[in-house]
């Protein structure tokens, strides 16, 4: 194999031959090599829970790719492009245009209107020091109910926006909470506390990704359908009266629901 | 000089006794037979195989034809297809040698070789408690799972090469080296030699009327040589096409 | 027992829908017990060695060699089906181009495992590399199988982390997407190797000057067995990969691939298949009339043994390849799933009906002139070790199906997501 | 800082890679390498210097001359001696192997008796007790030894009988030692003046009489030629290897070799073909040819080729008088080429009348296994090999290959006397004694054989005859004495007498014979004596099909 190994032949065949063969492996290592190099300069240059989530959200059903402009009724059938970050969107400003129709949510399942929600049902209010205050909203706190355990994040870590915020857990399931915006943690609250962290953001904050006004109440409309199909299994009991108001802590009022699926629907696990 | 061994076997004077088969085996420390090996398991670096003329009755003949590595001298079967080099032609004697210790036993060079003259160590060496001490001194005994065959006794080479060396020669006395199963054959059937020496008996024999090869139209120079007087005998070894309809008869 | 249906939930990709748990462990218990016995069959080689198979001074080469030659022509479909995508930009293909990765897999390990047990003293497995002989084509083929192995598992890492637990670890994702990336690179390593290590597994037997069945003539170092075999692999990959996805269709009782993939499928093996028979034809018609008679052989009496008469060669060449070529090209058996499959049934047992041809007649028969023709048996250890083998590669296939996006789940990842 | 799953995976990444990178993986191949080429349970030969000796093989009475390589006391190979002057170099298979038999499975590690294990002082107690109770009978399988005086010598003295059990082929011999006089041993064939050798179903070329002198002269004169200087004729019914290998080969009817000679005696005297006229058998031809299935013409033909291609001689696999009959009229006997007497000096040998009833036998290890023992004897059988099955009486382990000293006298069938000495070379693997030590343990009085031995050789060099080959070949009257001639024999030298002075013998045959001989199995068995083939004889019979395993025997 090598010139000092007994049998190596200085010969055109032997040379081309294994030529060749370290050329083969040369490119398999290294584009192993390469890939994990990659891999950690995402890591390095915080491109990694970017990269993370829109891998997550190319694997989302159609259903739950909804582009806020459809909740909101100012256009028909839209799936966003962008991985829920309008930010980016070249047409956001063309959409929002548009008028919206009116919000007749009445689901049992209340919102804020000084709230900033994001599609993994967190919320954001911006306070008035600069700091961004994070809550779970209304649709997974009665999911949820009282959660078993919360970690989260210490104070001064940074979090990215659709990184993992915190995670919890009930009834064995570990819930990944995605952050709705970047920022450094500067409080931890609980939730007892109605509100879980306080970040204070890295760059002059902008918060136009986030859900507002009128699409609120239709993508909760849309996120109540998903759950009473989900619900709507043959052992399911019925928890969502027709108008009524949501059941706080389904997660222990019906157990034998699929709630690991309802809980990545919910979440925006793939 | 150029030397390239080979043998000449004279098939009019084998009985088929085997001693060359055993002497073979004692020689290079072959192990015996294992208790489930078969003629199609065995390890005979050395066989003789006993062919007859196909009749029945009074007309029928029978033959023995020794047959070992034949050493080929072009283009080498097993040597071209070994994966690892453990089969070489040694250039200075023409010997092809088969290493074991090389080996890693995946039997190509036996599908490769058209006299199956090649063995497979399919059991672990094992002899009777105590009869490792009757081992040939010097002579590695193979382990299982690698290749064997005929290297023409490299122990015996190898000690006419030290005592010419003591004696400060550069060439070996012919006298000094000969394999066993050659030694050994009690009609002295099995001669061996320097096939290239016009001076060597085995040259002579090589080259007379009588003498032919086996399936020497492969064209892979085999340096085993058989003789014969008898018609069917050399019919039935020059027989390349037509055996195989026989055969199935037969 | 709650644990499992769990964990068998938790892996099982949201959205899509399998068997209930119990159902696909019923369906796994046989071929458990089959890798069960096949590794205890494979323990028992290793332990006292080869005498635990049938194979012999003879017969060198047996059930295993040809369980090799043949999984690794029908794993061709993984290299092909990645050189058509990435290569020769067929998107079309894509969607079961995990799946045809997965079988690749199957077969190379699956062929690897068994060659590990078929070498007398697998522990000395790496002089080849370190003392090799380029000469020897199965130099080339350890060479280029090893290589091509681990190009495999790099294709299949991809697939694998996109599992749905494995993908909850960031880095895991971050390593499947960059990995993903370079996958075309890969495809044409995989092109590369496979053209050399099939092509070599043909020389393999066309080179035994000493085995006058299996000798040809052919350009440069290798004989004209070399590229039948790489034109044999490249037609019946493809109809293999249909067979798989078929015989996965009608287990889960869905569609998985377009009826366009299969035509695709169709028509490019039915046209390899069919340059591929007219080789044969030609080359079996040289060996007939040259290079046999070159080295005094008539080449008729090699199908004087029953049961290996002529009438196996033309098995081979015409029901198992002419025909099988023509269903599959013809606009209209083409376009019928039933024709389909039938003529990628046909070609794949026409390549294995060739590989079991030159490994077993060709050891079979007689050289000298006094050998006689030698029947082979394997013993159950070989058997069990080749089913096992078989039912290792179900097993994975099942897994791999279960957990993990096989057919066209990956909806335009690469074109959707920009990062940077 | 917390260590966090990234941690883990970076870390385990980076040992994986180190590792790689390290000596540690390419030590570890080239060490299981290496340890593959080593399995610790294969045996490794001996290493240490190697010795040679000559010494003549003792496993049969062919008297073989081989060379024997030594490491320290242990023999590890044995080859031909090619200035022997009876083998040229020849040896049997078997003997190739020989040095693996003292490590046989079916050794005999210990004295046993009725099954169990005994010690040697019993045995020596309770053979003390028999001969004083009663005659003891002496079986010896190979007659004319050192060893068979000192049996002779007790039976003398004791008052008991001593037997010889023959060998086939000393057995073909008795007939012409019954009508001439001369005794069985100062017989033999002059096989190298003869033209035509017809044997009935005598293994000529598979290890008979001295394996390599027929085979020699067979392959030197004979082999492949059509019109040969040595016609080999086989009479047998299967195709033996003998009978494949022959210029003729008669398949006759099994057993019906008797009927075959009177055949051809009758064509030879009536077509007039012999000079004398002896007397006529009273079958006829036709009943011949029906009775051994050839046709009247195929044996008359054999009778013609006989006739004509003199000298002739008939060897016959057995004690077959007919055949002995039929040299005496084709004129071979006391004729070159045919049978012919070795030495003059001995006078005929009248074996002991057994004195009956035997209290003991005592077994020679050179008697067969077949031997059937008188049955209410107390049997003391010496073997180094356990022949098997019979276990009753004294089991007794006797030296095995080169591990006593004997001496070998002329083998039968040899046309020339020989003598030759094998020295103890091989350290006994197990407690051996021979018969003859342990009489002498029994009776001191008893000569020993070493005794035996050197008296022979004095005997030897007062004759002032014949010739020694050693080391040189030298003319006995060049030797200087006894002491020098005994070196030389024990150093592996053979002795070799000059033909007789006076040859001359003459059977008186009056009518034909009609008795039969038992027509053994022509195989290599006949030549095999010991109940045991050693290891490697494996080779043959079981990994090619190129013997048989003769029955009874076991590798």
């Amino acid at each position: 194999m090598f010139p000092w190994v007994d049998g190596f032949h200085w010969s055109p065949g032997h040379i081309i031959f294994l030529s060749l063969f370290f050329v083969v492996v040369l490119t398999i290592v290294s584009t192993f090599a390469r890939a994990i190099w990659r891999t950690a300069s995402d890591f390095r240059t915080h491109h990694a829970a970017e990269t993370c989530w829109r891998l997550n959200f190319a694997e989302l059903p159609e259903a739950e790719r909804r582009c806020r402009h459809e909740l909101a009724g100012r256009l028909d059938n839209r799936i966003c492009p962008n991985a829920f970050d309008c930010r980016h969107c070249a047409q956001y400003a063309e959409f929002a245009a548009l008028p919206a129709k009116a919000a007749s949510l009445q689901a049992g399942v209340s919102f804020s209107s000084d709230l900033l929600y994001h599609r993994g049902h967190t919320w954001v209010r911006p306070e008035a020091d600069g700091a961004l205050t994070i809550g779970l909203d209304e649709l997974a706190q009665h999911l949820i109910g009282r959660p078993d355990s919360v970690q989260l994040p210490a104070q001064g870590s940074a979090v990215e926006s659709n990184g993992v915020a915190w995670r919890m857990t009930k009834n064995g399931h570990e819930i990944q909470v995605r952050a709705p915006v970047d920022g450094t943690v500067v409080a931890t609250g609980g939730d007892k506390q109605g509100w879980y962290l306080k970040l204070r953001p890295h760059h002059p904050v902008n918060l136009r990704h986030l859900l507002r006004d009128a699409e609120v109440p239709g993508w909760l409309a849309g996120e109540l359908d998903r759950l009473q199909l989900q619900f709507s299994t043959p052992n399911a009991q019925p928890c969502l009266a027709d108008g009524g108001t949501l059941m706080s802590d389904l997660m222990d009022a019906m157990p034998a629901a699929d709630w690991d699926a309802v809980l990545a629907a919910t979440f925006l696990q793939a | 000089m150029n030397v390239r061994y080979g043998f000449v076997i004279d098939l009019d004077r084998c009985t088929g006794c085997g001693a060359c088969m055993v002497a073979c085996a004692a020689e290079n420390n072959v192990p015996p037979a294992a208790p489930r090996a078969t003629p199609r398991t065995g390890l005979t670096p050395m066989l003789v195989r006993k062919v007859s003329n196909g009749m029945e009755g009074a007309a029928r003949r029978e033959a023995f034809f020794p047959i070992a590595c034949m050493h080929c001298g072009n283009e080498t079967p097993c040597v071209a297809v070994c994966p690892q080099q453990a089969v070489e032609v040694d250039k200075a004697t023409g010997i092809v040698v088969q290493m074991p210790q090389r080996c890693l036993g995946c039997r190509y060079c036996m599908t490769a070789c058209p006299y199956h003259a090649r063995y497979f160590n399919w059991w672990d060496p094992a002899w009777p408690a105590g009869m490792e001490k009757s081992l040939n001194p010097g002579v590695a005994v193979r382990m299982r799972g690698v290749v064997e065959k005929c290297n023409m006794c490299p122990a015996r080479l190898h000690s006419a090469k030290e005592k010419a060396a003591a004696a400060g020669k550069k060439e070996i006395d012919p006298a000094d080296y000969i394999p066993a199963c050659a030694k050994a054959c009690p009609t002295g059937a099995i001669t061996f030699g320097n096939l290239a020496d016009k001076n060597d008996s085995v040259f002579t024999a090589a080259h007379s009327s009588s003498a032919f090869r086996l399936l020497a139209r492969l064209g892979t120079e085999p340096k085993v040589y058989y003789k014969s007087q008898e018609p069917w005998v050399r019919a039935l070894a020059e027989r390349d096409s037509d055996h195989a309809t026989e055969a199935q008869h037969g | 027992m709650a644990d499992l249906l769990l964990i068998d939930r938790r892996l099982i990709a949201r959205g899509v829908t399998r068997s209930s748990t119990l159902r696909f462990m019923f369906w796994l218990v046989p071929w458990v017990a089959l890798v069960a016995l096949g590794v205890y069959a494979a323990a028992l080689c290793l332990y006292y060695g080869l005498n635990q198979t049938h194979m012999d001074n003879r017969f060198a080469f047996g059930m295993w060699i040809y369980l090799d030659l043949g999984m690794i022509a029908m794993g061709a479909g993984a290299f092909f089906t990645g050189f058509l995508v990435y290569i020769l930009k067929q998107e079309d293909l894509k969607p079961i181009l995990n799946s045809a990765v997965v079988v690749g897999l199957i077969c190379y390990s699956g062929a690897v495992a068994v060659l590990m047990v078929d070498v007398g003293q697998p522990l000395r497995a790496w002089f080849t590399f370190w003392h090799p002989n380029t000469h020897s084509m199965l130099t080339e083929v350890t060479f280029c199988i090893t290589c091509y192995l681990f190009v495999l598992i790099l294709e299949y890492l991809p697939v694998l982390l996109r599992n749905r637990q494995m993908r909850k670890v960031p880095s895991f994702l971050v390593f499947e997407y960059q990995l993903h990336k370079m996958v075309p690179v890969l495809a044409g390593l995989g092109a590369f190797l496979s053209f050399f290590h099939q092509g070599s597994l043909g020389g393999l037997y066309g080179v035994l000057r000493g085995r006058p069945f299996a000798f040809r003539q052919g350009f440069a170092i290798w004989p004209s067995t070399f590229f039948l075999f790489i034109l044999s692999a490249l037609a019946v990959g493809p109809s293999f990969l249909m067979l798989v996805t078929a015989t996965a269709e009608t287990l889960a009782g869905r569609r998985l691939a377009l009826p366009s993939v299969f035509r695709k499928l169709g028509f490019i093996s039915g046209v390899l298949l069919g340059i591929y028979v007219a080789a044969k034809a030609i080359d079996t018609l040289i060996w007939l009339n040259v290079t046999s008679r070159a080295v005094g052989f008539s080449p008729w009496d090699f199908y004087s043994y029953k049961p290996f008469g002529s009438a196996l060669l033309f098995l081979e060449i015409v029901p198992l390849g002419l025909l099988p070529a023509i269903l599959l090209t013809l606009p209209m058996t083409n376009k019928k799933r039933g024709w389909v499959l039938c003529g990628a049934a046909l070609a794949c047992s026409g390549v294995l009906l060739n590989r079991f041809i030159l490994t077993v007649q060709t050891l079979a028969l007689p050289t000298l002139p006094f050998d006689d023709f030698l029947q082979y048996i394997p013993s159950w250890q070989e058997v069990a070790t080749f089913t096992g083998v078989i039912a290792y590669g179900v097993i994975l296939y099942s897994l791999s199906y279960r957990y993990l996006p096989l057919f066209g789940q990956a909806k335009g990842v690469d074109k959707n997501v920009s990062v940077g | 800082m917390k260590f966090t799953r990234r941690d883990l995976l970076i870390s385990t990444a980076g040992a994986a890679a180190g590792l790689v990178l390290s000596p540690v993986p390419w030590k570890l191949l080239s060490d299981a390498s290496i340890w593959t080429q080593n399995f610790p349970w294969i045996p490794q030969p001996a290493h240490g210097p190697v010795g040679t000796k000559y010494s003549t093989c003792t496993l049969c009475e062919g008297g073989c001359g081989i060379r024997v390589r030594m490491a320290g006391k242990c023999p590890v190979g044995v080859v031909g001696v090619s200035a022997h002057p009876l083998t040229k170099g020849a040896l049997c298979p078997l003997a190739f192997a020989a040095h693996q038999l003292n490590w046989h499975p079916r050794r005999l590690r210990e004295v046993r008796h009725d099954g169990r294990a005994a010690s040697w002082s019993e045995a020596l107690a309770a053979f003390r007790k028999a001969s004083s109770e009663g005659p003891i009978g002496i079986v010896d399988g190979r007659p004319g030894r050192a060893a068979s005086s000192v049996f002779e010598a007790f039976t003398q003295k004791q008052q008991g009988s001593y037997q010889a059990v023959l060998s086939a082929e000393s057995q073909a011999l008795a007939p012409y030692a019954d009508w001439s006089g001369v005794p069985v041993a100062s017989l033999g064939y002059d096989m190298e003046n003869a033209r035509t050798v017809v044997s009935f179903g005598a293994p000529l070329l598979d290890g008979w009489g001295i394996p390599g002198r027929f085979t020699h002269l067979w392959a030197d004169r004979a082999a492949g030629a059509s019109d040969p200087q040595l016609r080999l004729i086989q009479i047998e019914p299967a195709l033996s290897r003998t009978a494949a290998r022959a210029w003729q080969w008669v398949p006759i009817r099994g057993g019906s070799e008797t009927q075959l000679a009177a055949g051809l005696a009758r064509v030879l005297l009536e077509e007039r073909l012999v000079k004398s006229a002896g007397p006529m058998p009273h079958l006829t031809l036709d009943d011949a040819a029906a009775q051994t299935g050839l046709s009247a013409g195929g044996i008359r033909d054999l009778a013609r080729t006989m006739a004509e291609n003199r000298p002739v001689v008939a060897i016959a696999a057995d004690g077959n008088p007919a055949i002995a009959a039929l040299n005496d009229l084709l004129g071979a006997v006391a004729a070159p080429g045919g049978i012919v007497r070795i030495k003059e000096d001995t006078t005929p040998h009248v074996p002991d009348a057994a004195s009956s009833p035997l209290r003991a036998m005592l077994l020679d290890s050179t008697v067969p296994w077949e031997f059937a023992a008188q049955a209410d004897a107390e049997v003391f059988r010496f073997a180094a090999w356990d022949g098997g099955g019979n276990t009753a009486g004294w089991l007794l382990p006797a030296p095995g290959f080169l591990e006593e000293l004997t001496d070998v006298p002329t083998p039968p069938t040899s046309a020339r006397e020989t003598y030759s000495v094998a020295m103890n070379l091989a350290a006994p693997a197990t407690e051996v004694q021979s018969a003859a030590q342990f009489l002498l343990n029994v009776d001191a009085t008893l000569p020993a054989v070493d005794k035996v031995i050197h008296a022979r050789c004095e005997g030897i060099f007062r004759a002032r005859q014949g010739t020694v080959y050693g080391e040189q070949t030298l003319a006995l009257s060049k030797i200087d004495s006894a002491q020098h001639l005994e070196e030389q024999l024990r150093k592996g030298a053979v002795w070799m007498g000059d033909p007789p002075r006076d040859g001359r013998f003459r059977c008186e045959l009056k009518e034909w014979p009609t008795g039969v001989g038992v027509s053994p199995a022509a195989s290599w068995a006949t030549a095999w004596a010991l109940p045991v083939l050693p290891a490697l004889a494996t080779k043959l019979y079981q990994e090619s099909t190129l013997r048989e395993l003769p029955v009874g025997r076991q590798a």
